[in-house]
């Protein structure tokens, strides 16, 4: 029992000593800071898997308007369907299938659109068809007040290009800038 | 009192658990529905808001239809978001309903259950009982290992399928590489060997060979071997340098074969297999076209087979499958049965189908060293089973097929078309010959032509004994046709004048060869003929193979290799061995 | 391709009319870093508490009250993330891909209940995880399985633990947290799936002892080892045992080993010797079987890396083998990078899928083979003892002990006499 | 209990029933099909009306094609972003830091360095007009900077450059507005900004596509892309007529702004280049739609990054299109002239 009770004693020292040698070793290279899950948008490619993949039932991706780089479009490729018909706010000329755009006159010829995020399920129509025709303006990000950050992102997991990563949370999102992709 | 509480206390709670349990199921019933129901996306892409789409797109100044969209547009997303959060406070109040009846189940039974008998514990057993479990227990944990093992096997059948790593560098002793892959070989390298269907040139001539006048398989006489063949097929054999490849198939299978020109042993066989993705279909065909009647073709560094059911691959000498994938749908009436042609690292595939208004035929160029698409080119013709033929013309290099109603002349290189004759018709079986200066096509039963290359008209054209499968042979001055029936003849080259014609009571469905002085008709009985060329007709010899023939025989130097029904036949002159 | 993006950016209009200025995007930040170290500190807190209930008040109720503050905080405040659990993935990732940022809590919870077990065992388990503790707050009717069926779901636990780290050490994904089934019923939302497997685990706890944490969970392996070493763990008499068995039906874990009865505490007979060499020699047999079973599964693993399977599918459309394109392969061609560097990537990937192949089969085998040298022994337990590696310290058999019901009510007089 | 139900378990039929259990797995193993390759993923996962879908509108019917692709010449530019055609048809492309000439066969000529990214590009007899994100330069065939215009400010983002004789314009998308220059680089005066009651319609300029160009009729043509429509204006700056409709059909400019660039064959014809629905169209000297030069189908490689097409003509009457993200200009000749193919239609 003595020499059982030895071995056991070596073996949990050896442990012990172990384990805190790999979290040191570990520790040296962690982040005190926390990651989160963030989208490319010069990567993504609009598939609408975001809007069904999160594990919310609404999704934690929503479409966000850099104003910024917007074009003020009357005619906004990301608000109306591809021909509507008549260029005004009503249901049968909108793109978004919640209704989660909001087109508001500033002064002639310009128009400001803004996102109802509550409404908005994240499925990239609009960014679609901003990117395809226009400036690029909107694009998709995850919302970190709704974002769970599981440890496995199964958005992240099911992105065809791979556009989701890990980001540090003290720069918790990836707008385009102003000056293109670097 | 006590006991009065007690049952008080038992009824209330039982009370309450059974409200709690009414309440989780109603709780899980609207959840259940609200999913059946689908959420934002079913009721997004509700039928009636697309139709009434639609109906704006074809009236679109109806203000009404406006109106409507917009009202039940307002209604579905009204409808959408009540849902999401119906099946959000549906689940809630599951999970609270669901910790009631638990919690309350769990003081019941704790409260209530009957007190446990005091324990008898029973003395151990004087057996040794512990050994005992301790080697079942061992048994148990083997025989998990053994489900865990056979459920892995399972959920691993499928290996990621990716094209072959780039072999290491030479000095690692790697195989053969695309890097490593020496030069396509030289006009005079090809014309040094059979790498193709009626040879070099498509033209069914072997200047320097030569042929017994007299061999008989029966006998063995002036046979130097007879190799049998695993699977049937009607495509002709190819040679490059000791090797005669041949192709084969059945209904579950295609095949390539290399014999040893030498002994005839089959050196290997290599089964056609497309990477991922369930095989074609058979291909339907007629009984004499077969599943392996297009031809392969060698240039000395791979060996490449198309089937007709649309797999095409290419293998190295060794037998390993270089690439393979599938190029189909090649069905047409009778079955696939153009041969392949290769020019300069250009696998070039006629692939006629259907009548012209199907556009359905195309001739398609593949990289042979990798088989990915070079070009495709569209024909307006109808389904043929002629071969396509490359020929030298003013020193460049021209692709000529036949299909009614074209003979159409194409850049090897780039599938530019060159030149084309409007005159063929039928379905055309017979492939086109190229022989000092002239090309002779078939319209299988109605005429033969003889065209210039570059013409927009035939030069000469010819109405009797027209052959309907086999192909034409010239020795620069006159050529010799076979029909299937048996009538040979033989016209001037130039102007198409006949200058002899006789019949064989035989049938033909192998194409006539010229090896080197004499011309060699295979019939379908497995008898060879053996003519002299020349302006009038003269049997000089004759050979037995004792075997059903279709294909068309293949000779170079001393010997000739005929694909009979069976067997592979190599027929060689005894003195000179 | 970069500067037609770069040109699409320009100053945005002037609203010259109205001077209208242009609205900040709104950002709202991820949860508050600081809350990680609270985190830490509660895990720390929970297992510093949870050693002294088990080792020192060995009372079951303050446990279960412990227990219930780690499903409410860990698990349904928390969401179930950052989980120990988990963690194993996260810091396997962080051992084969140098470029992955580890974030410090996840090191810290995975590694502090490790620490906590090579001292005093799984007090982790007892009542830090939400995991176990959700199941063992739902078991109402314990029902003992057989030792041999015990022993046999048990190594699903060690395969499990082995795809996880094959798959963390490969990019492959975390596997543990796609198949966690409480994380989605913390959430109150997720795959229905899940949720149903969850429901079922549930209820399945209610009769069969903590059903996750004895046959699948994979840290379970790792506190279970480092518990078979620790220096002090539950003991279920504080005095010597008096071998009055009272003890032996209560726990539901099999986590008890019964005292050997005096008459077979005997030297192990020939048979015993024999076998003990057989399964010795069977050892590196296993092993090795495993090593090559392992080896010829990598190809498929690898399967569930990403590039391997877009490599393959853009190989397949290449050869014609299949039709049509998914968004994967779309986004690949979109970006242009050449097929062939693709196709090396996923060759490497494949190789070293191979390798993990090989050495998860090989930890399979070696686990396998050395429960088969353990099984071959002749136990000599002198009295009731926690079994080392499968006890997670629920203080149930405490309440059982004649010897710990002498020593509450001598505390009790102790204390009555204090008082007094 | 415990121990009943533990004696009742035989070894051997515990390890009978683990080899059946193997045993049938092995034998569903042995008995599934061959691998079924991976089923395409859907491309809307949320159904048709979640799918932005212009792909109605990419379709060209046949007949519309007066064009014919004939070659391309890669010029081996990481970041092109310019093309103009040299009076004697040479081939004149800008991008990274530098302008490549090509012979109008395609054979490269020389090449001038510039000292920063140039974003537009135009000929004016043997002068190279090229403008910069702020500035114009004018350069000789040599390479020599002529002149060098002054800077326009932090917002001038200059996308075109067009001069004839004396006078020279820039259009700035940045200030939405074109500058004119006199000889000397002065600036004499800008036109066309919105509200600024110049007497122009306005330039509505979304996003930094903004062309202009003089043509042989003495105008001054510059695209409105907010507007969907081509302007002419005098050399003064006064506006005088503009064309297009905006439509998503073949007929019209697409999406929020567009036409993106222009260019005009020899004899006046409009050739004009879209981005979204990729495609380059043919208009006459009035602005009435003719037919296409190529479609989207034959100018977009995929649906994600799509090239802006930029167009010049030469004499002959071929369209060059330079793809920016490949820097690959691409030749296209009138059907009509397209050269005989075959001898046979020859004769």
């Amino acid at each position: 029992m003595k020499r059982r009770a030895f071995f056991n004693g070596l073996a949990r020292v050896a442990a012990l000593f172990g384990l805190g040698g790999l979290a040191g070793s570990l520790a040296r290279r962690a982040q005190a800071g926390h990651t989160v899950w963030q989208i490319d948008p010069w990567k993504c490619t609009w598939c609408g898997k975001c809007a069904t993949e999160c594990v919310l039932e609404l999704s934690a991706v929503k479409c966000v308007q850099f104003y910024d780089i917007c074009g003020y479009c009357d005619f906004c490729t990301g608000y109306f369907e591809p021909q509507p018909n008549k260029l005004n706010t009503g249901a049968e000329n909108q793109l978004c299938p919640t209704g989660a755009i909001i087109r508001k006159f500033i002064e002639d010829p310009y128009y400001e659109y803004s996102i109802n995020e509550p409404l908005c399920v994240g499925c990239g129509k609009c960014v679609k068809g901003c990117t395809l025709f226009g400036n690029g303006s909107f694009h998709l990000q995850i919302r970190h007040d709704r974002c769970l950050n599981c440890n496995e992102c199964s958005i992240a997991k099911a992105c065809p290009v791979q556009a989701i990563s890990r980001v540090p949370a003290d720069k918790p999102y990836r707008f385009k800038t102003l000056e293109g992709k670097k | 009192m006590q006991e009065h509480r007690k049952v008080l206390l038992r009824q209330v709670s039982f009370a309450v658990m059974l409200a709690a349990a009414l309440f989780s199921v109603a709780a899980g019933g609207l959840l259940a529905w609200v999913e059946s129901q689908g959420k934002v996306a079913a009721l997004v892409n509700a039928p009636e808001i697309a139709k009434l789409h639609e109906q704006l797109r074809k009236q679109p100044k109806d203000e009404a239809l406006k109106q409507q969209i917009r009202a039940l547009d307002h209604q579905l997303r009204h409808d959408t978001f009540r849902r999401l959060n119906l099946s959000h406070g549906a689940a809630r109040a599951l999970l609270f309903g669901g910790l009631v009846l638990f919690l309350l189940g769990a003081h019941g039974y704790l409260v209530f259950r009957p007190r446990p008998a005091p324990q008898h514990h029973p003395r151990p057993a004087h057996h040794d009982e512990e050994m005992h479990m301790r080697q079942t227990t061992a048994l148990a944990v083997v025989a998990m290992l053994a489900i865990i093992v056979a459920f892995v096997a399972l959920l691993t059948r499928h290996p990621a399928q990716l094209p072959a790593p780039p072999a290491p560098a030479p000095a690692a002793g790697g195989g053969q590489t695309a890097a490593a892959l020496p030069p396509f070989p030289t006009p005079e390298e090809i014309q040094k060997n059979w790498p193709s269907f009626r040879g070099p040139d498509g033209s069914g001539v072997a200047k320097g060979a030569s042929l017994p006048l007299s061999f008989d398989a029966k006998t063995g006489a002036n046979v130097r071997w007879k190799t049998p063949i695993p699977l049937p097929g009607m495509s002709s054999p190819i040679i490059w340098g000791g090797s005669v490849f041949l192709t084969g198939a059945d209904e579950s299978s295609n095949c390539v074969y290399r014999f040893d020109a030498d002994t005839g042993q089959l050196l290997w066989s290599a089964l056609l297999k497309v990477p991922g993705g369930a095989r074609p279909a058979p291909a339907k065909v007629a009984d004499d076209t077969s599943l392996a009647a297009p031809t392969a073709v060698s240039d000395g560094r791979r060996v490449y087979a198309l089937f007709p059911n649309g797999e095409i691959a290419a293998f190295d000498f060794a037998g390993k499958q270089v690439w393979a994938r599938n190029i189909g749908p090649l069905e047409n009436n009778y079955g696939f049965a153009a041969s392949l042609a290769l020019h300069q690292d250009r696998l070039l595939i006629q692939i006629d189908r259907g009548v012209v208004e199907d556009n359905l035929s195309k001739l398609v160029a593949l990289d042979a060293v990798t088989g990915k698409d070079l070009w495709q080119k569209p024909r307006p013709v109808a389904g043929s089973w002629s071969s396509p033929i490359l020929i030298t013309v003013e020193g460049k290099p021209q692709l000529l097929t036949s299909a009614a109603p074209l003979l159409c002349a194409y850049n090897p290189l780039d599938g530019a078309e060159l030149w084309r004759v409007n005159c063929l018709e039928s379905d055309v079986a017979p492939s086109p010959i190229f022989a000092a200066g002239m090309i002779i096509a078939v319209a299988p039963n109605t005429s033969i032509f003889g065209v210039k290359p570059g013409d927009t008209k035939i030069t000469w054209k010819l109405e009797n004994n027209v052959p309907d499968a086999t192909s034409p042979v010239s020795d620069g001055v006159n050529f010799y046709i076979v029909d299937s029936e048996g009538m040979v003849m033989c016209a001037d080259l130039q102007t198409g004048q006949t200058k002899w014609q006789h019949e064989i009571d035989d049938r033909f469905y192998a194409s006539p060869t010229l090896v080197g002085d004499k011309l060699l008709l295979v019939s379908r009985k497995g008898h060879a003929y053996m003519l002299k060329p020349g302006d009038k007709f003269e049997q000089i010899g004759k050979g037995e193979l004792g075997e059903e023939c279709n294909a068309s025989p293949a000779p170079l130097g001393s010997r000739l290799y005929v694909r009979c029904k069976d067997h592979l036949f190599c027929v060689e002159a005894k003195e000179s061995k | 391709m970069i500067a037609a993006q770069i040109n699409q950016r320009f100053p945005p209009p002037q609203f010259t009319e109205t001077g209208h200025q242009l609205p900040h995007l709104t950002a709202p930040p991820p949860r508050l870093g600081a809350l990680d170290w609270l985190d830490m500190g509660v895990l720390l807190a929970c297992l510093a508490l949870a050693t002294w209930l088990v080792l020192r008040r060995r009372q079951r109720r303050e446990l279960m009250l412990l227990g219930l503050f780690s499903l409410l905080y860990f698990g349904f405040w928390r969401n179930g993330c950052v989980c120990a659990i988990g963690s194993i993935q996260n810091i396997t990732q962080a051992l084969f891909d140098s470029s992955y940022a580890l974030p410090l809590t996840v090191l810290v919870f995975g590694v502090l209940p490790l620490a906590f077990a090579l001292v005093v065992g799984r007090v982790f388990c007892a009542a830090v995880c939400p995991h176990g503790a959700f199941q063992d707050l739902m078991l109402l009717k314990p029902v003992t399985l057989p030792v041999w069926l015990e022993h046999g779901l048990r190594l699903l636990a060690y395969v499990y633990l082995g795809l996880a780290v094959v798959f963390a050490a490969t990019g492959g994904g975390y596997i543990i947290c796609r198949f966690d089934p409480f994380v989605q019923i913390f959430r109150l939302t997720g795959s229905l799936t899940m949720i149903l497997t969850g429901v079922i685990f549930l209820l399945m706890s209610i009769f069969i002892g903590r059903p996750y944490c004895r046959f699948l969970c994979p840290y379970g392996v790792l506190l279970g080892l480092a518990g078979s070493v620790s220096r002090w763990r539950a003991r279920i008499t504080p005095d010597k045992c008096t071998l009055c068995r009272r003890c032996q039906n209560e726990c539901p874990f099999n986590a008890i080993n019964k005292a050997t009865p005096r008459t077979l505490q005997i030297d192990p007979t020939p048979e015993d010797k024999r076998r003990l060499v057989i399964r010795c020699a069977l050892l590196p047999t296993v092993i090795v079987a495993g090593l090559w079973l392992g080896g010829l599964s990598g190809d498929s693993l690898a399967k569930a890396h990403h590039t391997v399977a877009l490599a393959e599918r853009i190989h397949l459309e290449d050869a014609g083998a299949v039709t049509g394109a998914t968004d994967a392969s779309n986004g690949f061609r979109a970006e242009g990078t050449p097929p062939e560097k693709l196709f090396a990537e996923a060759h490497a990937l494949v190789h070293r899928y191979v390798l993990a192949g090989r050495l998860c089969g090989a930890w399979v085998g070696l686990i396998v083979g050395l429960k088969l040298i353990v099984l071959a022994w002749r136990p000599r337990r002198p009295e009731f003892e926690t079994d080392a590696v499968r006890c997670v310290a629920c203080a149930r058999c405490f309440e059982h002990c004649p010897q710990e019901h002498k020593r509450r009510q001598q505390k009790a007089e102790i204390n009555g006499v204090l008082a007094s | 209990m415990h121990s009943d139900a533990d004696k009742k378990v035989s070894r051997r039929g515990f390890l009978n029933a683990g080899l059946v259990a193997a045993g049938g797995a092995a034998g569903w193993l042995a008995g599934c099909d061959q691998a079924q390759p991976p089923a395409p993923t859907n491309r809307q996962p949320l159904g048709k009306r979640f799918t932005y879908d212009v792909s109605e509108y990419e379709k060209v019917e046949p007949g519309q094609l007066l064009f014919a692709a004939a070659g391309q010449i890669p010029t081996g530019l990481q970041a092109a972003s310019c093309l103009a055609v040299g009076a004697d048809d040479a081939l004149y492309v800008g991008g990274d830091q530098v302008i490549k000439i090509f012979e109008k066969d395609g054979r490269p000529r020389s090449a001038l360095a510039l000292p920063e990214p140039p974003q537009a590009l135009a000929l004016d007899k043997d002068r190279v007009l090229v403008a910069f994100k702020d500035h114009f330069a004018i350069f000789d065939g040599a390479g020599q900077t002529l002149l060098k215009g002054e800077a326009l400010g932090p917002r001038a983002h200059l996308t075109a450059i067009a001069a004839t004789g004396e006078v020279l314009f820039v259009a700035d998308a940045g200030n939405r507005e074109v500058v004119r220059f006199d000889a000397a680089g002065k600036v004499l005066g800008r036109f066309g900004k919105l509200g600024s009651k110049d007497g122009n319609p306005g330039f509505v300029v979304p996003s930094p596509y903004f062309h202009l160009m003089i043509g042989s009729d003495g105008l001054l043509w510059v695209a409105n892309p907010g507007r969907h429509q081509i302007q002419a204006h005098t050399l003064e700056g006064r506006f005088e007529l503009g064309w297009g409709q905006p439509a998503m059909c073949v007929e019209g400019f697409c999406g929020c702004c567009n036409p993106s660039f222009f260019a005009r064959l020899p004899d006046d014809r409009f050739i004009t280049s879209e981005r979204g629905l990729v495609r380059i169209k043919v208009y006459d000297a009035k602005g009435k739609f003719l037919g296409l030069v190529a479609g989207h189908s034959q100018l977009a490689q995929n649906d994600q990054n799509l090239p802006v097409y930029r167009v010049a003509c030469d004499s002959a009457g071929r369209v060059l299109a330079l793809d920016p993200i490949t820097g690959v200009i691409r030749i296209f000749v009138p059907k009509a002239d397209e050269p005989q193919k075959t001898p046979a239609q020859q004769k």
